[in-house]
Order: C-alpha cells, then sequence, then structure tokens
C-alpha cells in the first residue's frame, strides 16, 4: 500500500478554516479573515498537487479508512476515502477553481456585511464538496451529497433579508430534496440487493451481472433512482428549477457552486457508478435523452433572458445537458473532459460577469450595458475567452470537450447528435449575443450618471470601473485555463492524442469486455468496433473531422447570427420577437415551468398540508390531545388542591392515614 | 425475673413518660417527660445488654438534643400552647388511621409474635465490638454522617444566624 | 426473661405516642419532640431485634439514627428560630402560608 | 456473692459513700474559704471551733432554719425539682468512681466503689451532662431575668464545654483501650525510666489533654474563671438568683459535689489513680492507695481554689470563643496525635 498520503487533511483543513471563521469570525477584521479562508483553502490545494504529483507512482485505487462508521450485520460503512483518476481529476478541479474563487471573493465581498460568514459558508462548501468526491461509498458520499446541499441553500440566502433571496435558497433546498429522495432510494435498493455501499464492493458484485437488455430490471430501477438524484443536484429536466433562481446569490458562489463544483456532482456521480448504467440500457438511455432536452430546452431560454447571470444560469443547465448526453452515451470520460473544461470556462465567464456587474455597480440587466469594452479591458478579455471556449471555437478548451460529446453521441444516435449541434449553435448564439450586449455599442446604463446608487450588491463607489487585482488575478488564471485546458484531450483525430481519456481509462474501462457494448445497448444502432473509451483514428477518423468542422461552423453561425442580431441592427431582435408572438413570451417567461410546477404541486401541496396536517392533525388532534388532557389536569389539581392546607398537622394526618392503609395491606397480605 | 419487673418499672416510665408528653401543653414539661422517656430507655437498653447504646443514649439524646431543646424553648420563652383547631384532617383521618395501624401492629406482635425471650445481657454491646462494626464494617456509612453532621452544623449556624448583623456568624 | 415482643410493643407505644403527638400538638418545638419520641421507639426496637437475631448491627443502626436525630435537632430548631423571628409564633396552625 | 450480699453490700457502700461524698463537699467549702482568705490576706472562718473547722455545721444548720421563701410568678413544679434535679445528679455520678483496690472484708472480695461497670467513664459523663438540667431549669422556672440569663449561660457553656471534656478524655482511653475506670487506673500502674510514675499525664503524652480537662472542667462547674452564669457583677447570682436557704444550699452542694466529681476523674484518668508506695500491715496496705487518692483530690481541689483567688472573669463572647475556637481544635489535634501514634506503636 502507498505510504500516508493523508487524504483526510484535504477535507479537513477548510473544515477548520470553516469553524475557525464562523465560531470566531465576528472579531477578526477583514484581513484576518479573508487570510484564514485562503489559507485553509490553499493548504487544501497545495495536499492535492502533492497527491496528484505523486499519483504515477500510486497503487491505485486506494483507500484510506480512518474509522468504521456503521457497523451492521455484513453491512458496514467506514468513514474512508478514495483516491482514483476519477477523483483526483474532480479534486483538482474542486480544490483549484474554489481556490481561485476564494481568492476572487477577497475582492469581490470586499464591502458585503457578513464577510465572515461568506468564507465560513465557502469552506465549509469545499469541506462537503471534497467529503462527496474522495468518498469511498454511496453513504459518505451522501453526505457530502446533502452537505453541498446545505452549503448552497446557505450562500445562495447569503442576502437572507432579501425575500427573493430567502425564496431561492428554500427553493433549491427543497427541489433537491426531491433528487435526493431518490438517491436514498438507490441507496436502499444497492443495500438490499448486494448488501454494501462501498464502490469496490459493489464494483465486484455487479460486474458479473449482464446488461439488462430486455427492458427493466433492478439496476435499471437502480440507475433510473440514481438518475433523479443527480437530476435533481445537476439540475436537468424536470428539476432544473432552481438553479436559475440561484443566481441571487453573490456572482462567486454562482461560480464556484452552481456551475463549477456542486451541480457537477451528479454527472460525477453517475459516472462513479457507471458499472451499474453500464448495465441498465433502459437507464443510460433515459439519461441520454434527458440530457439532450435539457440542454436545448435550457439554450432556447437562454437565448431570451436578459439577466447576465440568468443567461449564464441557463447555460450552465445546457451544458450539465451536454455532460449527460454524454454520460448517456456512456462516454464517461467524455463527460468528465467537459466537466472540467466547462469547470474552467463557465467559472470564469461567472466571474467576469460577477466583475462586470461589479463594475457597473451592481446592474444585472445586460440592456442597462453596453460599450464596456474599453472601460473594464481585463474583464472583456478574459470574458472573451470564456465565451470563445463555451461557443467550442478552436482551439479553446470548450471546443474539444464539447467536439468529443458530440462525436461520441453521433457514434450513438444521430438523433442526440443534431440536437447537440443546435444546442451548440443555441450557445454560440446566446454567448455572443451576451457578449455585444454587454462590451459593444454604447452605454446604456445609469451607473456613471449617479455616483450613489444603493444596487443589491451597494458597491457605493460610482462610476464604470475595472475591479481590483484581486479580482483580476483569478479571471487571467481561469482564462489560461479555459485556452489551454483543452489540449490535453486533443483527439486522435486532430493529430492529438486523448491523453485525458486515456488517463481516465483505467476508471472507466468496464470490468468485463463483454459488456463494452454497454452505450450501444443504450442506442440501438450501436455500430461494432466504437465502444472503446477512445474514439480509435482508423475508424471513422474521416468522419470524425467532418463532424467536427460541422460543429465549429455551428458555433461561428451562432456568432454571425449575434453579431446581425445585436451589433448591426438591434432593432431587428424586437421585430422578429413580436414576430414570433406567443412562442417568445413562453420562451422570455422560461416556459411557465415555475407556474406549471407552482400549479401542480406546489399550491395542492400547501393546501393540502393547511388543511390535513395543519388543521387536522395538528390542531384538532395533538393540540387538542394536549389542550384538553392540561384542562383536565387544571381542573383536577383545582379540585383536590384544597388538600394543600397549608398545614403541618393535615400534611401529617393524611401521612397517617396512607402509612395505616398500608399497614392495614400488608397485615392483610401476611395473614392471608 | 428481676429482669423481667425492671422492664416493667421501666416501661411504664417511658409511656408515662411519653403520655406526659401528650397531655403537657408547656414544651418545657414535655421535654423533661422526654427527658424521662429518654432516661429510661436508656435502662431498656441495659436490659438488652446495650450497655454503649444505653450510655450514647444518656449522652447524646438526654444530655445533649434535650438540652438544645430546653435550650430553646427558653430563649423563645415559649409559653402554652392554645389550642387552635386548625386541622380537621388530624382528627378526622390522622388520629383514627393512626390507632387503626397501632392497634393492628399490636395484635400481629401478640398474635404471631415470637415468643423469644432475651436473657439480661444477651448480647453485651461492648464499646470494643460496636466500634470494630462501626470503623469497618459500617464505615462508609459513618463517614458520610459525619459528612451530614457537618453540613447539618453549617445549616444550623446560617440559618440561626440574625439575619442582619454578622454576630451569629460569628458566634459559631 | 422477657419476650422480644414486649420490647416491640413498648416501642410501638412509644412509636404511636409520637404520632399522635405530632398530630395533636400545636406548638411546633412539641412536634419537634414528638418525632424524638418516634426516633426512640424506633430505636428500641432496633435494640430489642438485636437481641433477638444476635446481630449486633441493630445497636450500630441505633446510632446512626442518634446521628441523623442530632443532625436533625440542631436543624429543625434552627429553622424554628428563624421561624419565630419572622412570624412572632409557634403554632403550626398559624403557620400555614405555603398553599394555593 | 448471692443477690441478697450483694443489695446489702450496695447499700452500705452506697450510705457510706453519700456521707463521705456530702462531708467533702462541706469541708470543701470549709477549705476554699479558707485558702481564698489566706490568699486575701484574711484569716476565713476561725469563730467556730478550731481553724473554724465547724464551721460548715453551722452553715448547714442555718441554711436548714431559714425560711425558705418562694417568689411569686415562678414556675413552681420546676422551680422546686430545678435544686433537686442539680444535687442528685451531682451526687449519682460519684456511684462509680472507684477510690481503691479491691478489699477483702471477712472472706468477702468487695470492690471500693459502689458499682463496677466497664462503661463507667461513659456513666460519668452522662449523668454530669444531665446536670446541666437542673441548672437550665432553675434559671427558666424562677421566671427573673438574671435567673434566665443565667441558665441560658450555663446551658450553653456546659454543652459546649461538654465537647472539648469528652474528647480530651478520649486520648486517654486509647492509651487504655478500655472505658473501665479501674482497667483505666492498672493501665496507669508501675513506673518508666525507673523513677518516673507511668501517669497519663506524663507518660501517655496526654499533657495536654490534662490541661484541656481542667480547663474545661472549671467550665463545667461553672466555677472561676469561667463561673459567667452566676456572675455576680452581672446577673446578681445567675440562675440561682431567686433561690434561698435549702434550695440554694442545693445548688451549692451540686456545684462542690460536681468539683469533687471532676477532681476524681481527672485523677483516675491522669494521675495514675489510686497508685503509690504501698507499705505496711494490711490494713495499713488496704488504706494507703485510698489514701493516696484521696491526696490527689485533695491537690486538685487546691488547684481549683488557688485558680479562683486568681485569675478574674472571662467576658462570654470570649468564654465561647476559647471553647469552640481553642479548646476543641487543640483537643481534637491532640486525639488525632495520640490515635496516630498507639496505631504506629502496635
Amino acid at each position: 500500500m502507498t505510504p500516508d498520503l493523508h487524504l483526510w487533511l484535504i477535507p479537513v483543513l477548510p473544515l477548520v478554516g470553516a469553524v475557525i471563521n464562523g465560531l470566531f469570525g465576528k472579531k477578526f477584521s477583514q484581513q484576518t479573515i479573508a487570510g484564514l479562508a485562503l489559507l485553509f483553502s490553499g493548504a487544501a490545494f497545495a495536499v492535492v498537487l502533492s497527491v496528484a504529483f505523486r499519483f504515477s507512482a500510486l497503487a491505485t485505487p486506494h483507500t484510506e479508512t480512518l474509522a468504521t462508521w456503521i457497523r451492521a450485520g455484513s453491512f458496514q460503512a467506514d468513514f474512508a476515502f478514495y483516491l482514483d483518476h476519477l477523483s483526483l481529476v474532480m479534486l483538482l478541479v474542486v480544490t483549484g477553481v474554489g481556490f481561485l474563487i476564494h481568492i476572487y471573493s477577497v475582492g469581490y465581498m470586499g464591502e458585503e456585511g457578513g464577510f465572515y460568514r461568506f468564507f465560513a459558508y465557502l469552506n465549509l462548501f469545499m469541506f462537503f464538496m471534497l467529503t462527496l468526491v474522495l468518498a469511498s461509498n454511496y453513504l459518505l458520499m451522501f453526505i457530502g451529497w446533502e452537505g453541498v446541499g446545505l452549503a448552497s441553500y446557505l450562500l445562495i440566502g447569503f442576502w437572507f433579508t432579501k425575500d427573493t433571496a430567502a425564496a431561492a435558497g428554500k427553493k433549491a433546498f427543497i427541489v433537491n430534496r426531491i433528487g435526493d429522495f431518490g438517491f436514498l432510494i438507490a441507496l436502499f435498493l444497492l443495500i438490499k440487493h448486494f448488501g454494501s455501499l462501498n464502490f469496490e464492493q459493489v464494483a465486484q458484485r455487479v460486474s458479473p451481472l449482464n446488461p439488462e437488455t430486455g427492458g427493466a430490471g433492478l439496476l435499471t430501477a437502480i440507475g433510473l433512482l440514481l438518475m433523479v438524484g443527480a437530476a435533481g443536484k445537476s439540475a436537468q429536466i424536470p428539476l432544473y428549477v432552481w438553479l436559475p433562481d440561484a443566481m441571487e446569490g453573490p456572482t462567486p458562489v454562482s461560480a464556484l457552486i452552481h456551475a463549477a463544483t456542486m451541480v457537477t456532482a451528479g454527472v460525477y456521480m453517475v459516472s462513479r457508478s457507471h458499472l451499474i448504467f453500464e448495465r441498465a440500457p433502459t437507464a443510460l438511455t433515459v439519461v441520454a435523452i434527458v440530457g439532450t432536452l435539457t440542454a436545448l430546452f435550457a439554450a432556447t431560454i437562454g437565448v431570451t433572458q436578459t439577466d447576465i447571470k440568468k443567461v449564464l444560469a441557463y447555460s450552465t443547465v445546457s451544458q450539465l445537458g451536454y455532460m449527460f448526453i454524454a454520460c448517456g452515451v456512456g462516454a464517461f470520460s467524455a463527460a468528465i473532459f467537459h466537466l472540467m473544461t466547462h469547470a474552467f470556462f463557465k467559472g470564469l465567464l461567472f466571474l467576469a460577469a460577477g466583475s462586470v456587474i461589479h463594475a457597473v455597480s451592481g446592474e444585472q440587466d445586460m440592456r442597462q450595458m453596453g460599450g464596456l469594452r474599453t472601460k473594464i479591458p481585463w474583464t472583456f478579455w478574459t470574458m472573451t475567452v470564456g465565451t470563445f471556449a463555451i461557443a467550442g471555437i478552436p482551439p479553446f478548451a470548450g471546443f474539444f470537450s464539447k467536439d468529443e460529446i458530440l462525436w461520441r453521441a453521433y457514434q450513438a444516435s444521430w438523433v442526440y447528435w443534431a440536437i447537440g449541434l443546435f444546442t451548440a449553435l443555441l450557445t454560440s448564439f446566446y454567448m455572443f449575443r451576451l457578449w455585444f450586449l454587454t462590451f459593444f455599442g454604447v452605454y446604456r446604463g445609469a451607473a456613471e450618471a449617479s455616483d450613489e446608487d444603493a444596487a443589491p450588491h451597494g458597491h457605493g463607489h460610482g462610476g464604470i470601473h475595472e475591479s481590483p487585482m484581486v479580482m483580476v488575478i483569478p479571471l487571467v488564471v481561469l482564462a489560461v485555463l479555459s485556452v489551454t485546458g483543452g489540449w490535453i484531450g486533443v483527439p486522435a483525430s486532430l493529430g492529438g492524442s486523448n491523453r485525458f481519456g486515456k488517463f481516465l481509462g483505467p476508471t472507466f474501462e468496464s470490468t468485463t469486455p463483454g459488456l463494452k457494448a454497454g452505450p450501444g445497448a443504450a442506442s440501438q444502432v450501436a455500430p461494432p468496433g466504437k465502444e472503446s473509451e477512445q474514439p480509435e483514428p482508423q475508424t471513422g477518423g474521416a468522419s470524425e473531422v467532418a463532424l467536427t468542422g460541422i460543429s465549429v461552423s455551428a458555433a461561428l453561425i451562432g456568432f454571425g447570427l449575434a453579431w446581425l442580431l445585436y451589433y448591426r441592427n438591434p432593432r431587428l431582435p424586437q421585430q422578429i420577437a413580436s414576430r414570433l408572438g406567443g412562442f417568445y413570451r413562453a420562451v422570455v417567461n422560461k416556459y411557465y415551468v415555475d407556474e406549471l410546477y407552482a400549479a401542480l404541486f406546489v399550491k395542492p401541496l400547501i393546501a393540502g398540508s393547511a388543511l390535513i396536517l395543519w388543521h387536522g392533525i395538528d390542531q384538532d388532534v395533538i393540540d387538542a390531545t394536549l389542550d384538553n388532557s392540561a384542562h383536565g389536569a387544571n381542573e383536577v389539581s383545582d379540585s383536590i388542591r384544597h388538600m394543600q392546607s397549608g398545614n403541618l398537622r393535615s400534611y401529617a394526618g393524611w401521612v397517617a392515614a396512607g402509612a395505616a392503609l398500608v399497614i392495614v395491606y400488608m397485615v392483610w397480605v401476611g395473614t392471608r | 425475673m428481676l429482669h423481667l419487673i425492671l422492664f416493667l418499672v421501666f416501661g411504664a416510665v417511658c409511656v408515662a413518660g411519653a403520655v406526659n408528653l401528650l397531655v403537657q401543653r408547656h414544651p418545657i414539661n414535655g421535654a423533661l417527660s422526654l427527658v424521662v422517656v429518654m432516661g429510661s430507655l436508656a435502662v431498656e437498653y441495659l436490659l438488652l445488654g446495650a450497655e454503649f447504646v444505653a450510655a450514647v443514649q444518656v449522652i447524646v439524646y438526654a444530655g445533649a438534643i434535650m438540652v438544645l431543646f430546653v435550650f430553646v424553648i427558653m430563649l423563645l420563652n415559649a409559653g402554652e400552647e392554645e389550642r387552635t383547631r386548625g386541622s380537621k384532617v388530624a382528627m378526622l383521618f390522622g388520629v383514627p388511621g393512626m390507632l387503626v395501624g397501632s392497634i393492628l401492629i399490636g395484635w400481629v406482635l401478640i398474635e404471631r409474635g415470637s415468643g423469644a425471650a432475651v436473657p439480661a445481657g444477651a448480647l453485651p454491646g461492648a464499646p470494643k465490638v460496636i466500634g470494630w462494626l462501626l470503623f469497618h464494617d459500617f464505615l462508609l456509612p459513618f463517614e458520610v454522617t459525619s459528612i451530614l453532621v457537618l453540613i447539618a452544623i453549617m445549616g444550623a449556624v446560617v440559618l440561626a444566624s440574625h439575619p442582619d448583623t454578622d454576630q451569629g456568624r460569628k458566634e459559631g | 426473661m422477657v419476650p422480644i415482643s414486649y420490647y416491640l410493643i413498648l416501642s410501638g407505644i412509644l412509636f404511636a405516642c409520637g404520632v399522635t403527638g405530632f398530630l395533636i400538638k400545636r406548638n411546633i418545638i412539641s412536634i419537634f419532640m414528638s418525632i424524638e419520641l418516634m426516633l426512640n421507639g424506633v430505636n428500641l426496637s432496633f435494640v430489642a431485634f438485636a437481641a433477638q437475631w444476635h446481630a449486633l448491627s441493630g445497636q450500630v443502626f441505633v446510632f446512626f439514627v442518634m446521628v441523623v436525630a442530632a443532625a436533625e435537632a440542631a436543624v429543625g430548631l434552627a429553622i424554628i428560630i428563624s421561624v419565630y423571628r419572622t412570624r412572632e409564633t409557634l403554632n403550626v396552625d398559624q403557620v400555614d402560608l405555603l398553599k394555593l | 456473692m448471692n443477690i441478697s450480699t450483694f443489695i446489702i453490700v450496695s447499700v452500705i457502700k452506697t450510705a457510706l459513700a453519700l456521707f463521705v461524698l456530702l462531708t467533702a463537699v462541706a469541708y470543701t467549702v470549709w477549705l476554699e474559704r479558707k485558702v481564698v482568705g489566706h490568699m486575701q490576706n484574711r484569716w476565713g472562718p476561725t469563730r467556730v471551733g478550731p481553724f473554724g473547722l465547724l464551721q460548715p455545721m453551722a452553715d448547714g444548720v442555718k441554711f436548714l432554719f431559714k425560711e425558705d421563701l418562694t417568689p411569686p410568678h415562678v414556675y413552681k413544679p420546676l422551680y422546686i425539682a430545678a435544686p433537686m434535679i442539680a444535687v442528685v445528679f451531682a451526687l449519682t455520678s460519684i456511684a462509680v468512681v472507684p477510690v481503691g483496690n479491691w478489699i477483702t472484708i471477712g472472706g468477702l472480695p468487695i470492690p471500693l466503689e459502689i458499682t463496677d461497670l466497664n462503661i463507667g467513664l461513659l456513666i460519668i459523663l452522662g449523668v454530669t451532662s444531665l446536670g446541666v438540667y437542673g441548672v437550665a431549669l432553675a434559671g427558666w422556672s424562677s421566671n427573673s431575668k438574671y435567673s434566665l440569663l443565667g441558665g441560658l449561660r450555663a446551658s450553653a457553656q456546659m454543652i459546649s464545654y461538654e465537647i472539648s471534656l469528652g474528647l480530651s478524655l478520649v486520648g486517654v482511653l486509647i492509651l487504655a483501650g478500655s472505658l473501665s475506670l479501674r482497667d483505666i487506673v492498672d493501665a496507669q500502674g508501675g513506673t518508666f525510666w525507673g523513677f518516673i510514675p507511668r501517669w497519663n499525664i506524663f507518660y501517655g503524652g496526654q499533657f495536654i489533654a490534662f490541661f484541656i480537662y481542667l480547663m474545661s472542667a472549671y467550665a463545667e462547674t461553672n466555677r472561676i474563671p469561667f463561673d459567667l452564669p452566676e456572675a455576680e457583677t452581672e446577673l446578681v447570682a445567675g440562675y440561682h438568683t431567686e433561690y434561698s436557704a435549702m434550695k440554694f444550699a442545693m445548688f451549692f452542694m451540686a456545684e462542690y459535689a460536681n468539683m469533687i466529681t471532676v477532681a476524681a476523674v481527672a485523677s483516675l484518668l491522669f494521675l495514675g489513680g489510686w497508685h503509690g508506695p504501698v507499705f505496711g500491715p494490711p490494713i495499713l496496705q488496704a488504706i494507703l492507695p485510698v489514701f493516696w487518692f484521696v491526696l490527689r483530690i485533695f491537690g486538685f481541689l487546691f488547684v481549683y481554689i488557688w485558680v479562683r483567688g486568681t485569675l478574674p472573669r472571662f467576658r462570654y463572647d470570649q468564654l465561647m470563643a476559647f471553647g469552640w475556637k481553642f479548646l476543641l481544635p487543640l483537643a481534637i489535634a491532640n486525639l488525632v496525635i495520640t490515635a496516630l501514634v498507639v496505631a504506629i506503636r502496635s
């Protein structure tokens, strides 16, 4: 076994930071708080790096058991950490991006109240996320799973005095509950049928099973339930509704939790249990379909949004949809690849957006911006990089990952590919729309005029200004990553060798060769020999290149449209909108999904609980019981309280009488 | 024979003292009759061979506790007690209950009581033996009672000390 | 030779007198003395049983009873004194504020 | 011996003891007046008989024939009972005091005491502790503030000092390992280092205990410097202010009888009882121990009187503080040390 890696340090360090800041932060100065938070998150990052450098020398997967947590009969769950290629990648992403965003937050939250609260929550989130990633069994994973939910709730509702923020926090939490419910049931099924939640043991017991080609089965059920959980956490249809609202939180939070790390937990979980999915084609199909629909759906909404963060939120949802497409076609490494790149450029985009908002004093409506290109050059350029990356323009990171996903989707079924492609077009369109609206044209905002505008962020110093260095540096770093991040996964067809895919190979190669057909089986059109994780150049290299060209052109078309509509003649959008009419309104209103849910679930639930639980059970049963018993006791004691006359001799009389009774009883018993 | 006579005589004295305690209205007479009861009880102990208990009975009960009572009676200058009728319960339930209980017990003692007789000094409770028991078998209870006494002393001092001046505390 | 039951009956009588005193006495000090009387009756039965079963522990118990009685007397009399200070009376029928 | 002879012997001894004791009481009074007189450059009683030796008789006669007046408003039964209680307990306590070894009269071995209990010392303590009732009741029943104050003082003081008195004796008891006065005296027989008599005051390291006992005894018997209960200057005559004639005489007798008892106990427990050089014909050998014993008692009484003639009176709170805060801790310390020594030695 490998010498002690001290994996436990990785989650515990942020926890320490969280505890210190959370308990004593009130007293500290901002420098102290920021210093502590950075120190501990940075330390975690450092540990991860050291692990990463020694990784090649390690015997993986490497398990580090700290303590036995639950032992019930044959079932056992430990506090154990599990390190393999997948979790290493996740660790790097989480700690790296997390650390950068910590730095960014120091500048961004500078003028906010509850500075210590923010960083305590942030570190807490890091702790739970790392636990989630490092867990060696589903149960510990679930702890982290719930924990990040909690942290996101706390951070979304960070400005808890704002009703919308509080409501958004609650919404996120509740919607996640639904997903967690599915996840939990899946865990129960696992315990029931495999008697363990440990990844390795589950793997051992699953691998011998054959894929359930013939419709549904146990694994399918588990897979679907896991997917429900993933959908909840990763904002997939039908549970995506919380994510856009989550933008009520501070922008760094949106960047870290709701773009880079937490929302990808679902993807991670699905890939982590790929063995189960590979053996449940139906579930895989569902995953793929859900992903596809979500991608398209969110993208269309994103086109019409005007709030800069909302746009990014919907693009996040749609990108997550991409990842699920990848999972659904069995291209888990591709999913993780996209996850990583997405973490980079989406984190970058959010931070940049935050910097923009910072610059225009809290304004979030793109229609109030424009022409910022010259005023905030750093932000502009980094944002540009991010936009190109997400739009999938080579050689930026997004291009490679998205391209690989599309390619694998095409292998699975041209339907996925087509929709994905259209989504890519939409993506580049609305991203460039955002880009143009924000940075080009003339400034349409009011921040210049009035120096004191109490925007929700309340950056009192009016005037458009570039963000401080502490915010810019993370932007630059992430920008660099967004450019270069993709290069580790250059597909063979483009003269690269998909190193990333190879790296993740050991984790994702199916334990029994015969099961390579998993993804193929997912879609009945599996062409033979396309199942291995890395796309082989000799087969379909040409077609892959062709597809790449098509996707790139799609991105360019999107760019062109955006240029046409929002730079060349900005009148056009209105006319188109009016032309589209009802459909446009529906899209603007996010297809009325929230209203639909409210009508379908929320209102009936509230009404029902008010009627049955509140009035029926709580008032008429529980309260009534208590009240009546208390009332009865009151009356009884009121009648017999006169026994307590306060007269000593009366008490003595009672005692003597009682003693006499006892004596009589004893004598009666004794002489019987 | 002598034994029985002594028992009867001092038993009679005992009962007389006890009854006197009941009928006397002045607490000091009650106290004195109680002292008589205790003294004659000491003799009963002697008859039972518990000479050490007898001596301690005289020293502690008659010599210390009752002196304390007399002292308090003198201090508060307690007069005749007035027969207020404060409690009907005591008369309605207490006294009958007491009568029933004692009659029953007496009946049991007479009917079912073992006729076992004790010769005079049957069980010499010599101080040595008692001390041995007290400091070996009953060491823990002994220490606990010592703590109890300590607490009692402090409580008495605090209670009886004048609330306004600190004089009482100094006295203790 | 005196049968044990005689001693027991004597102690019973004493105890009964004590109870009666507690019931009929008004003066708090007299009530207190009735308690002492009860304790003495119990002591007598202790010693008598010790003689019957040839177990000295009975006599040892008497000592504990005495210690407790002494402590009780000390504290109780202190309480009586403070009660007298505040209420100017020793009649329990007039010290009955502790009620609903 | 059979029961009848036992009764006869007991009765004889009781009568003898009572006679001796009362005489001793009377002549202790005479002795006190003489000694104090000489200390104060007076003669003391000289008229009645040689050296006023018949003075006690005169006093007795006077007490007997004086008018016995009972003030109004006294609580009569107790007013009458109090002096009797006092004197009875004072005289009773002498019953268990051995004045010498066994002697044989007509082949009948007789212990020189009324009865020999193996808890004699406890009996003495108990009886003396009962003596306080006389004083207290007298003070209370005579329904006068001087008497009441005197009675209160007396009872409080006696209770307080009884503790240190008893504790001072425990050391001796540990050394002797018995409660029987006879055994305690026997334990003090012989000498050590060849010449020093093996008395507890010298040998057992009970020197401190002896002085604790001395002071406590003074307090117990309400003698100067602890005679607060009858402090003439403050409370006319303390608890017996309202008494006159024979009742008063009873208190007087009780006080001196107590003094003698205390002195006897002191000599038994600390001064080696009746041990001393015994020689001469058998009759002399029978008498000598008693003589030595009486001699010790006499010496002790002389110290009593000497102190009275010398020391002033304490203040009452000083008295209490002295008893509780000095004597009691000292006695406890002495007890602990003795116990340790004995435990180590054995």
